[in-house]
């Protein structure tokens, strides 16, 4: 059994008197491949929200490579080892594809202090002294940047490389010029996964993957998430509406309505569940789409 | 105590012009996210349409009650005009893009205006400040001692003028279908034309409103202190500015509320500790409201959707 | 060209004799020497601003404020050891070194100051963050204003003269060269993150609180040594040079030459800056000299008419986020 | 192609900065013969006003921005005297040209053209400015190239310190501070005065200044100091808190498009005591700013226009025929100094600065509209100021105090 690499215990968070998510719990291990789904409103994305840091849980905890993250803020939980991507793609438009994925192949710090000297320091209570370490850490970071130094190029390099590969990975290599807003819709959606994964994450999220793709694209995309658990030895949570596409690849599924989890477990398991059909019927009589069925 | 009185007067009265002004940025903010920047120097170019009306009026005409209404819609109308003329040539093309294009826009309109009223060119009236001439001839409503407290007309004038406008608007925002049009707008311009409401109408209207109160504002600011510049547009405008954010930008009371509240304090401070230090206070005031409390006395701390 | 060859400090030691031979040509062309000066700390104050408004999206329209902390700062230290020199040293040396260790002096505090304004940024977005660097610029005028030390409303006159041609153009190469080389850095793509998207940089990792705060402490530096370059070629620094107006004059700059690009900056800079001059040099050869006076009257609405003109025409300046120096690389930033 | 548009514009500024370059820096005595290089493709010097036939005489004033009509004034005085010499001649048979630049108010800019005037127009005197920060700014520049500096209206002593070929024909802030405390205390008899300064100008500084301790020397009590900035229209605050304090008189050195708000809101208060001024206040536009509340308020000036010396009176005549306005002081002192400088190109055995700055240090009893001009040892002229009375939308001369 290998460890949890990313767990929720009793998470819920409250936007001024409406419960978004309730008492949610997640486990995720290397290798992993879950799905959360649930109707419209369910708060998946929420979730995802309060996972990543955007939002700071009102009660329960959140751990991510054994560390309780609670409060801490998205850049610092992503360093942990969580990536995600947007349901409404976020991707920095007027970058180069290649760029875009740069950003996140982040370079590894060179700190003039040790960062477990650090971070003894702010455990016995000088978290003064810690900070001001840290600040001049930052700093003696970007004078390898401005004095060229052979190390610092070396860096450049090797980002590159690595980000090409992640293009190369996902299909895009021959876009890495490219500007990344003016890219077709379904490619966006691989850069997006392409930056995701720049960051070396332990755990991906992937927030509707497969908005706006055709079936073609949509059977790839499938082949594509199996593969890239499988090469970077990931745990991946996936949020989709398409039930083809999600009880295709996930081993595990959590089912969200109104915040609570109505529903856990193999995607046949949920399938029969008739707290999730019920909570599917109330959408499904709408938009007239049974489960499981392809729009 | 007679002069903490006559502070409280004096305070209230510049406060009242800092909320009406505040009004329109907060009433502009609201339906387009823009803090228009050019907004204190509409305000400017009402004063001097104001003062050119008077001018024409002649001075007995200028001081009935028929003559300053006529400057007063005069002065409102023209604004209006020309709030409808920059939204419509400088910032309607621009709603689409980032709020920083918007953003550098206003700044330069505000540049144009302040700056260039200051040449002596043509119709433009030059840099020396003129005498507002007297549309409310100044009479003593209260007098307290030996002349220890003094309570002007014109200052309970604009005070029930702006109670009066402020009510108007909450009343227009609130019970009106303009007014709902306008929170639709303002919540979320894409979706509310999809409901069929003319957004750029909306827009429009609301940027002509706050241009017109803008003027009044203007107008009663110059009867205040007797003199019109071109610069005046620009340090009650940022003033302004600073008391539609203290009550929370967007939201209507609170920009009453905001702009008393920056009066009383640039009075206090100036009345009772170093005046040298007038110019820092309303700034100084604006950084500790953002930092302590960055939605405003009043206003919602809204969440970014991701 | 190949990266390896300009690497580390080389630029700055190859550019040391061409600033001296710079120098000793021009040595009697005073006007042309001021000129050139004013053009310099022009250039330094948008290519340091545009750090933080073109590369980090962030807009501050406070720039002048830190420039007068440079300027108040490291003059008022020149003019303390005005009257002190190594004695081991031949005068003229002396006098720069500690002409050096003022801009120097100047410049930290001033990037003091911007971290101070760049901590609110933690908070504040967008018109917020404007109107508090705006706010900023005002309050230092008025501490000024209030310092005796600091010569009030009539300014600090006295400060040594020691600015040399060779020593700004020195200061404007390097902040060229600070400016360029951490847009190429995993920093300067950092920065470009936050001005497209700030919650996906942040949740791509990128520290931006740390990232606007560093952007605002650098660009305040190189504001500082503006200031303090300024001091030491006008004789008088007084609390009306670093107005509202003057930061407005750099944003113009920056809006025009394109927001992000350094190029974009730089050329604008020299541009606005010897307009003016340019054209009263025309005017006053001509019949009625009394044109040249009115060239500054109609600057100021002009500026403001060409910010709008330019965001409703060509929203990217001049150079949109490009570089000249992209031409001579293989792979462009993405076109804007 | 993309490149064109901004690399035509970077070709049209050096060109600019280029044309600049084809004029060589003045003589330094210092540089000891080593001139510059001549820039490639040396064409001649720019034509016209340059030329032989003329001299020419430099100045830098505030032309626009909210300091202009000081500097429109002084330009106006000092073409007056020009013209008035080119009539009568001009100066050892060449005609005098005045090349004026506008600095904005702004040092920076001040110091600009003072270099532009020296190194480019080759001036042979230079006129300016009537703000002392400005002034400030240009005189390192003058007396670095021995180009004679006289400043009209610059009334802080520093300016004058900078060097010996920076002379000026006004009197300085310690005696106009001095005069007013003086005229307060002997001749009003006054205990109690408040000061209201604004605290943007140096000028309003420095005159509280000396006000505040020479007004305490002679044992009376200054019962509160307020201060305002330049620009201001709302002083009700500042008002409110002196009135609590009961001044007999407030002294406001201030310029006039304050000190007619100031005046209005103080009557508005209920502040019956009269205010005391410096020569900051004069102006037409006081009157129409401040109305019938500065009624019996005193200032100090350079000049009455009420002054019966024929020399005067045809000053105020010829002046209000080319400007139709009625001169102010510093359309008097810029008259003044213009003559002065007039006078002693006169005088001067040849136009080289060295020769000009001699005659001019030894001015003595110059016969000037806005008193007789004698310079001391620190370039500054000794002569009396006046105090005018405000009545009746007028300004009425009331007595002249002597140093």
């Amino acid at each position: 059994m290998s460890e949890v690499l990313l767990h929720a215990q009793k998470v819920s968070i409250q936007f001024g008197g409406l419960k978004a998510l309730c008492d949610f719990d997640l486990e995720i291990k290397s290798g992993d491949l879950k799905g959360l789904i649930g109707p419209n409103g369910a708060g998946k994305t929420t979730a995802f929200n309060v996972l990543t840091g955007v939002y700071r849980p009102t009660s329960g905890t959140v751990q991510v490579a054994g560390e309780v993250v609670n409060g801490r803020l998205p850049h610092q939980i992503n360093r942990l080892g969580l990536a995600r991507t947007f349901q409404n793609i976020r991707l920095f438009k007027s970058l180069s594809a290649l760029d875009n994925v740069k950003v996140a192949c982040l370079a590894e710090s060179h700190p003039l202090f040790r960062a477990s000297g650090i971070e003894a320091l702010r455990k016995s209570g000088q978290s003064f002294m810690a900070n001001g370490l840290d600040a001049l850490n930052n700093y003696y970071d970007w004078w390898r940047a401005l004095l060229l130094t052979p190390g610092f190029l070396r860096e450049e390099v090797n980002i590159e490389d690595r980000a090409l590969e992640l293009l190369s990975v996902m299909g895009l290599r021959h876009r890495a010029e490219e500007e990344a807003g003016s890219l077709p819709y379904g490619e966006q959606r691989r850069l997006e996964i392409a930056r995701a994964l720049g960051t070396r994450p332990k755990v991906l999220l992937l927030d509707e993957p497969a908005a706006g793709m055709n079936t073609k694209e949509k059977a790839e995309l499938m082949v594509l998430i199996r593969e890239l658990r499988d090469r970077f030895s990931l745990g991946i949570l996936v949020i989709e509406h398409d039930m083809k596409l999600v009880m295709g690849i996930c081993e595990q599924i959590t089912v969200l309505d109104h915040g609570e989890t109505i529903a856990y477990g193999t995607p046949e398991a949920v399938k029969k569940n008739p707290k999730v059909v019920e909570a599917y019927l109330g959408e499904a009589a709408k938009t007239d789409r049974p489960i499981g069925a392809t729009p | 105590m007679a002069d903490f009185i006559q502070h409280l007067i004096n305070g209230l009265a510049a406060g009242t012009i800092y909320a009406l002004v505040a009004l329109g940025y907060t009433m502009v903010y609201g339906v387009l996210k823009l803090i228009n920047f050019a907004h204190g120097d509409v305000m400017m170019v009402g004063v001097y349409i104001a003062y050119a009306t008077a001018k024409q009026l002649g001075r007995g005409a200028q001081s009935s009650l028929l003559g300053v209404m006529l400057i007063f819609l005069v002065a409102m109308g023209g604004c209006a005009l020309i709030g409808f003329l920059i939204e419509r040539f400088a910032y309607r093309p621009l709603r689409e893009k980032p709020r920083l294009t918007a953003l550098i826009t206003a700044i330069g309109i505000s540049f144009a205006l302040s700056y260039g009223f200051q040449l002596d060119i043509g119709f433009l009236p030059g840099a020396a400040p003129r005498a507002f001439p007297e549309i409310i001839r100044p009479t003593e409503w209260l007098v307290i001692g030996d002349r220890d407290v003094v309570l002007w007309n014109w200052q309970v004038i604009s005070v029930l003028i702006a109670v009066g406008l402020m009510v108007s608007l909450q009343y227009l925002v609130f019970k009106t279908r303009f007014g709902r049009a306008m929170r639709a707008v303002s919540y979320d311009h894409r979706t509310a034309a999809l409901m069929g409401i003319p957004v750029d109408r909306i827009i429009a209207l609301t940027f002509m409103l706050g241009s017109a109160l803008a003027a009044g504002a203007g107008i009663l600011y110059a009867i205040k202190d007797t003199a019109v510049q071109p610069l005046m547009g620009l340090y009650v405008g940022l003033k302004a500015f600073v008391a539609a954010v203290i009550g929370g930008i967007g939201h209507v009371p609170g920009a009453v509320v905001g702009g008393l509240l920056l009066g009383l304090v640039e009075e206090f401070v100036v009345g009772y500790t170093a005046s040298t230090w007038r110019d820092a206070v309303a700034f100084g005031f604006l950084i500790i409201v953002l930092l302590v409390r960055p939605e405003g006395l009043f206003g919602r701390i809204t969440a970014e959707k991701v | 060209m190949s990266k390896d060859a300009l690497k580390g400090p080389l630029p700055v030691i190859l550019a040391l004799p061409v600033l001296a031979l710079l120098q000793v040509t021009l040595q009697d062309h005073d006007f042309l020497i001021y000129l050139t000066s004013l053009v310099g700390v022009n250039v330094i104050l948008a290519v340091s601003l545009n750090i933080v408004n073109g590369m980090t999206g962030q807009f501050s329209i406070g720039h002048a404020g830190f420039m007068a902390v440079g300027a108040y700062s490291g003059g008022k230290l020149s003019l303390e050891m005005k009257d002190y020199a190594l004695s081991f040293l031949p005068h003229v040396v002396s006098d720069q070194i500690s002409f050096m260790l003022a801009i120097l002096v100047g410049g930290a505090a001033a990037a003091l100051c911007g971290f101070i304004v760049g901590l609110p940024s933690l908070r504040l977005k967008g018109d917020y963050l404007a109107i508090v660097t705006l706010g900023f610029g005002e309050i230092i005028r008025v501490i000024v204003q209030n310092t005796e030390a600091f010569g009030r409303a009539l300014g600090l006159s006295g400060i040594p003269q020691s600015s040399s041609l060779a020593m700004i153009l020195f200061w404007v190469f390097l902040t060229l060269l600070v400016a360029k080389r951490i847009a190429d850095s995993s920093h300067g793509r950092s920065l470009w993150a936050i001005r497209e998207d700030e919650i996906a940089a942040e949740a791509m990792g990128v520290n931006t609180t740390g990232y606007k705060v560093r952007a605002f402490v650098i660009s305040a530096f190189f504001a500082g040594v503006a200031g303090v370059l300024f001091a030491h070629f006008v004789p008088i620094i007084n609390p009306g040079s670093f107005t509202f107006v003057k930061s407005m004059e750099v944003v113009v700059m920056i809006v025009a030459g394109g927001l992000g690009s350094t190029t974009g900056s730089v050329v604008a800079a020299v541009f606005l800056t010897l307009l003016p001059e340019g054209l009263r040099s025309a005017f006053s050869r001509l019949d009625d000299p009394s044109l040249a006076q009115k060239v500054d009257q109609i600057r100021m609405p002009i500026y403001g008419l060409l910010l709008v003109a330019i965001m409703l025409l060509r929203p990217q300046g001049i150079f949109g986020t490009h570089e000249i120096w992209d031409r001579w690389k293989k792979k462009p930033k993405g076109a804007t | 192609m993309r490149f064109s548009l901004p690399l035509s514009i970077l070709c049209s500024a050096l060109a600019v900065a280029a044309c600049e370059k084809k004029v060589a820096g003045p003589d330094h005595d210092q540089s000891g013969g080593v001139q510059g290089d001549p820039a490639p493709g040396n064409d001649p010097p720019p034509p016209a006003p340059g030329a032989d036939d003329t001299i020419l005489i430099g100045e830098v004033g505030s032309l626009t921005g909210s300091e202009a009509s000081f500097g429109i004034s002084t330009r106006n005085g000092i073409e007056l005297a020009v013209n008035e010499a080119n009539l009568a001649g001009g100066v050892k048979g060449k005609k005098l040209a005045v090349r004026v630049y506008d600095d904005q108010g702004k040092p920076e800019e001040a110091a600009n053209a003072v270099t532009r005037l020296i190194s480019q127009d080759k001036v042979k005197v230079i006129l300016g400015e009537v703000a002392s920060s400005n002034s400030l700014a240009m005189a390192p520049k003058a007396q670095a190239a021995q180009v004679p500096m006289i400043t009209p209206s610059s009334t802080n002593p520093k300016v004058t310190e900078v060097g010996d070929y920076i002379f000026r024909v006004c009197f300085i802030d310690p005696f106009q501070g001095f005069v007013m405390a003086k005229f307060a205390r002997e001749n009003l008899k006054l205990n109690n005065v408040a000061i209201l300064k604004d605290n943007k100008s140096d000028y309003s500084l420095g005159l509280s200044e000396v006000f505040n301790a020479k007004f305490a020397e002679m044992g009376g009590k200054i019962v509160s100091t307020e201060a305002y900035s330049k620009g201001d229209t709302d002083f009700r605050a500042q008002l409110t808190t002196i009135k609590g304090s009961k001044p007999e008189a407030i002294y406001v050195p201030g310029y006039y498009t304050d000190v007619g708000l100031i005046a209005r809101q103080a009557r508005e208060l209920g502040i019956k005591a009269p205010l005391l001024g410096g020569d900051g206040w004069e102006s037409e536009k006081l009157f129409e700013l401040g109305g019938s509340a500065l009624d019996g308020s005193y200032f100090s000036n350079h000049y009455s226009a009420d002054d019966p010396n024929p020399k005067v009176q045809k000053f105020i005549a010829d002046y209000e025929k080319a400007y139709g306005a009625r001169p102010d002081s510093l359309a008097a002192l810029g008259y003044d100094a213009a003559k002065v400088a007039i006078d002693a190109m006169q005088k001067a055995t040849d136009l080289s600065g060295p020769a000009i700055k001699e005659v001019l240090a030894k001015t003595t009893g110059f016969e000037g509209v806005a008193g007789k001009i004698t310079l001391d040892a620190q370039r500054n002229p000794v002569k009396p100021a006046i105090v005018l009375q405000i009545a009746d939308g007028k300004f009425k001369y009331l007595t002249t105090v002597n140093p």
